[in-house]
């Protein structure tokens, strides 16, 4: 290997490195984001470590160099201030840039160009996330809420003290001749840098335990890359919980930072917060001085009024007293009135009351009477009545009764006698043998008796017979018996 | 017996009682058979002019008005 | 029974009574029959005199003034 | 009933619902009817006049100026 | 009632209106009517007294100065 | 109700008003009466001073310097 | 309503207004309106004086030289 070694110098080897970077990439301009880790200026030129990075590991690293030409070229076209902001560590750049070679310096970056709106773009994203969180929180109107003092006095002055917004205020303020009698108590802070936002933070904190009225928080000016430290979320949180209102002099031209946003009010410069510090002071006294002759007006005016009022009560007191007296006595009038009416009544009505029982009294002692007398007629009519109605009584029945009686009793004797008589009379003509005797029938006796009923023996006997014409006398002969029955005929 | 003025209807009446009850126990003689029988007759009547002429007696007695009428 | 001013309604119509109870019974002989009846309504009529005369009495006690009209 | 001083207005009525009430049940004989009456017609002539004193009383306690009128 | 000086106006309207309540009941007999009335007559004129001071003494009450002329 | 010095205006109105009303409803007995409307007029009376007197203090209190004047 | 150091005008206008509405509504018993006059009339000598005593230091403050003048 060692043979065939081809052995170039370096000055040949890097003379070939920067032919063929020349042929490579020659003229040719890439557009290259990356962050800036480090910036060195000298002799007007600009020596830059660039950097990219993933998941915060370092993922390319690169020296840069912005000569003094280009950095004119592009300030002219950025602005001084604007172009020192961005180029500082930690800011995200697009770059235009030449890749060139030296053979001595070795692989170098020049930059050409700076398109600054990547940049602001980043920053403006930011702050609207911030924006988004504290509205979220509510915090963006907290500090609205507090009351500012007619006259600040008090002040806690947040700020670097070196710098030009800083001397801006207390010149302003103190210029004043109308009033000058402010207490400042000055809290430093570096207002740009790394240490800015926790010294803004803690100073704020530190403000608020203070006796002021109101805190300031001035920066007189900067790039939107500067300004951006008012952007951050914990200062703005601080500042809106703040108890003391704040306001704010933070040197820009166009948008407001976060800051601005959350404090009591904003204002353009340090200078622009001492001017209304001195108006309010200055538009109180006016208001204070008008109000005071008004107050005096007034206060004239409402003595007399209530003085009116007054008087107005004096005299409804003796009125209403009077009134009142009278109300009573006629109310009295009226009692007295009432008593003798109707006491009066009363007595009225009892007479008629009593009148009514005389008359009923005498009407029903007549009615007794009368009741009485008629009663006594009636009586001696029932009398008359009965004792007629009996004698009547007796004639019609007793007497009547007793006729019909011996009538109807005596014709019935008579009857049933003429009933008897005339059965003895039947009874005679059946008896009557005479009778017998015409129909051709005989009667035969012996000795007077009935030859049927004589016993013994009949033969030789003496029989008479009589006829209804004669009476014969003969001699029994012969007795022949027949049956018994025709023995009884006659 | 004779019948006059004196004559009651009861004796009359007692009379025929007797002639009835002797008829009946046939204890007339044949011979005064029939003066017994005309006696009765005789008594019958008597009783029964007694009656009507009580009866008339009667009625005019209660009854004064009527008197013309029956 | 005499009929005279000692007798009372009364005394009458008791008598009238017996006399009733008498035919009822049959008491009365019909000799005595006629005599009987006619006692009886001469009580009859002494009743009927002394209910007349009672009755004038009466509407002359109780009513006076009206005497001379009845 | 005698009728005297010492008879009241209430025994007398008494009285005479007696009768009525006697006369109604036919309790009274008609020998006494009429002095039964007469006694009745005297009550209630007592009666009537105790009635008539006691108006005379009673307006004259009433009415005492009145008293000469009638 | 005894009227004297204890007695009430009310108890003798009271025992006005008893009275009255007893006449026309029919409580009342004949024989006391007079005297009843005449205990009413006492009790209203008693009454009548007693209105006729009380209306006097309201009027002297109410009005001490017309005390002469009423 | 007596009338005395610590007698107030209000319970002399209320005893007025109790008196007033009784009399209307005519609870007052006649026996009682002129007692009862004596006692109101003495209530009247005190009113009548109490409203005098009362106007005299108030008329002294609000125009002191009135006071020998009226 | 006692009148002392501590009474304010405004207390004291408003009593008295209370007081005028009480008498206007004729709230106020009779008994103690002199009473309430009397406090009436205290509230109204210590707010003139208030008044009076306020008008002083208005002028006061307004023309400070004229001080010893009024």
């Amino acid at each position: 290997m060692a043979q065939n070694r081809k052995v170039y110098s370096l000055s040949q080897l890097n003379q070939s490195l920067e032919n063929h970077f020349t042929t490579k990439f020659g003229e040719r301009t890439f557009w290259v984001t990356a962050e800036v880790i480090k910036v060195n200026a000298k002799n007007g030129n600009f020596y830059l470590e660039l950097a990219d990075s993933k998941n915060n590991t370092m993922t390319a690293k690169s020296s840069a160099t912005l000569w003094s030409r280009n950095y004119r070229v592009i300030q002219d076209q950025v602005g001084a201030t604007e172009l020192q902001g961005i180029l500082k560590p930690g800011n995200n750049v697009l770059f235009a840039l030449k890749i060139t070679y030296h053979p001595v310096y070795g692989l170098k970056l020049n930059i050409l160009d700076i398109d600054p709106a990547y940049s602001y773009g980043a920053i403006e994203k930011r702050r609207q996330e911030v924006i988004e969180k504290l509205r979220a929180a509510q915090l963006l109107d907290k500090q609205k809420s507090l009351k500012l003092p007619a006259i600040i006095k008090r002040i806690a002055l947040i700020g670097s003290p070196d710098t030009s917004g800083f001397t801006d205020f207390n010149d302003e303020l103190f210029s004043n001749h109308a009033f000058n009698k402010f207490v400042i108590k000055v809290f430093p802070v570096r207002v740009q840098g790394e240490q800015a936002v926790p010294e803004l933070i803690s100073a704020v904190k530190e403000a608020a335990c203070f006796d002021a009225d109101v805190i300031v928080i001035l920066r007189g000016g900067g790039s939107k890359m500067d300004l951006a430290i008012f952007d951050n979320f914990d200062l703005a949180n601080t500042i809106a919980s703040s108890r003391l209102p704040v306001l704010t002099g933070i040197g820009h031209e166009t948008d407001r930072v976060v800051a601005d946003l959350v404090a009591h009010s904003f204002f353009k410069t340090p200078t622009a917060v001492a001017a209304y510090i001195h108006y309010a002071i200055a538009s109180y006294k006016e208001i204070m001085g008008d109000l005071y002759d008004r107050i005096i007006h007034r206060a004239q005016r409402l003595i007399s009024v209530e003085r009116e009022e007054f008087n107005h009560i004096n005299r409804y007191l003796q009125h209403h007293s009077g009134t009142m007296i009278q109300y009573w006595r006629t109310q009295f009038q009226q009692f007295e009135n009432e008593v003798i009416t109707a006491a009066t009544s009363i007595v009225h009505a009892s007479k008629r009351t009593q009148d009514n029982t005389i008359h009923q009294l005498i009407y029903q002692v007549e009615r007794t009477v009368q009741d009485h007398q008629n009663e006594v007629d009636r009586m001696l009519e029932d009398i008359k009545v009965n004792a007629v109605h009996l004698i009547d009584q007796e004639r019609k029945f007793s007497i009547v009764q007793r006729i019909d009686q011996i009538r109807s009793h005596s014709i019935n004797q008579l009857e049933r006698y003429a009933v008897v008589l005339e059965n003895y009379n039947d009874l005679l003509d059946m008896l009557n043998p005479h009778k017998m005797l015409m129909e051709g029938y005989t009667i035969s006796t012996i000795e007077g008796t009935d030859v049927q009923d004589v016993a013994g023996a009949l033969t030789g006997q003496t029989l008479k017979t009589l006829t209804s014409k004669q009476l014969i006398t003969s001699e029994i002969k012969a007795v022949k018996n027949t049956t018994k029955e025709d023995g009884n005929q006659r | 017996m004779e019948i006059n003025d004196k004559l009651t209807y009861e004796e009359a009446m007692q009379r025929l009682k007797e002639i009835v009850g002797e008829l009946e126990r046939k204890e007339v003689k044949i011979d005064v058979l029939s003066s017994t029988v005309s006696e009765a007759k005789s008594l019958v009547e008597f009783c029964r002019e007694k009656l009507d002429s009580t009866e008339d007696d009667i009625k005019k007695i209660i009854d004064p008005e009527a008197e013309g009428q029956t």
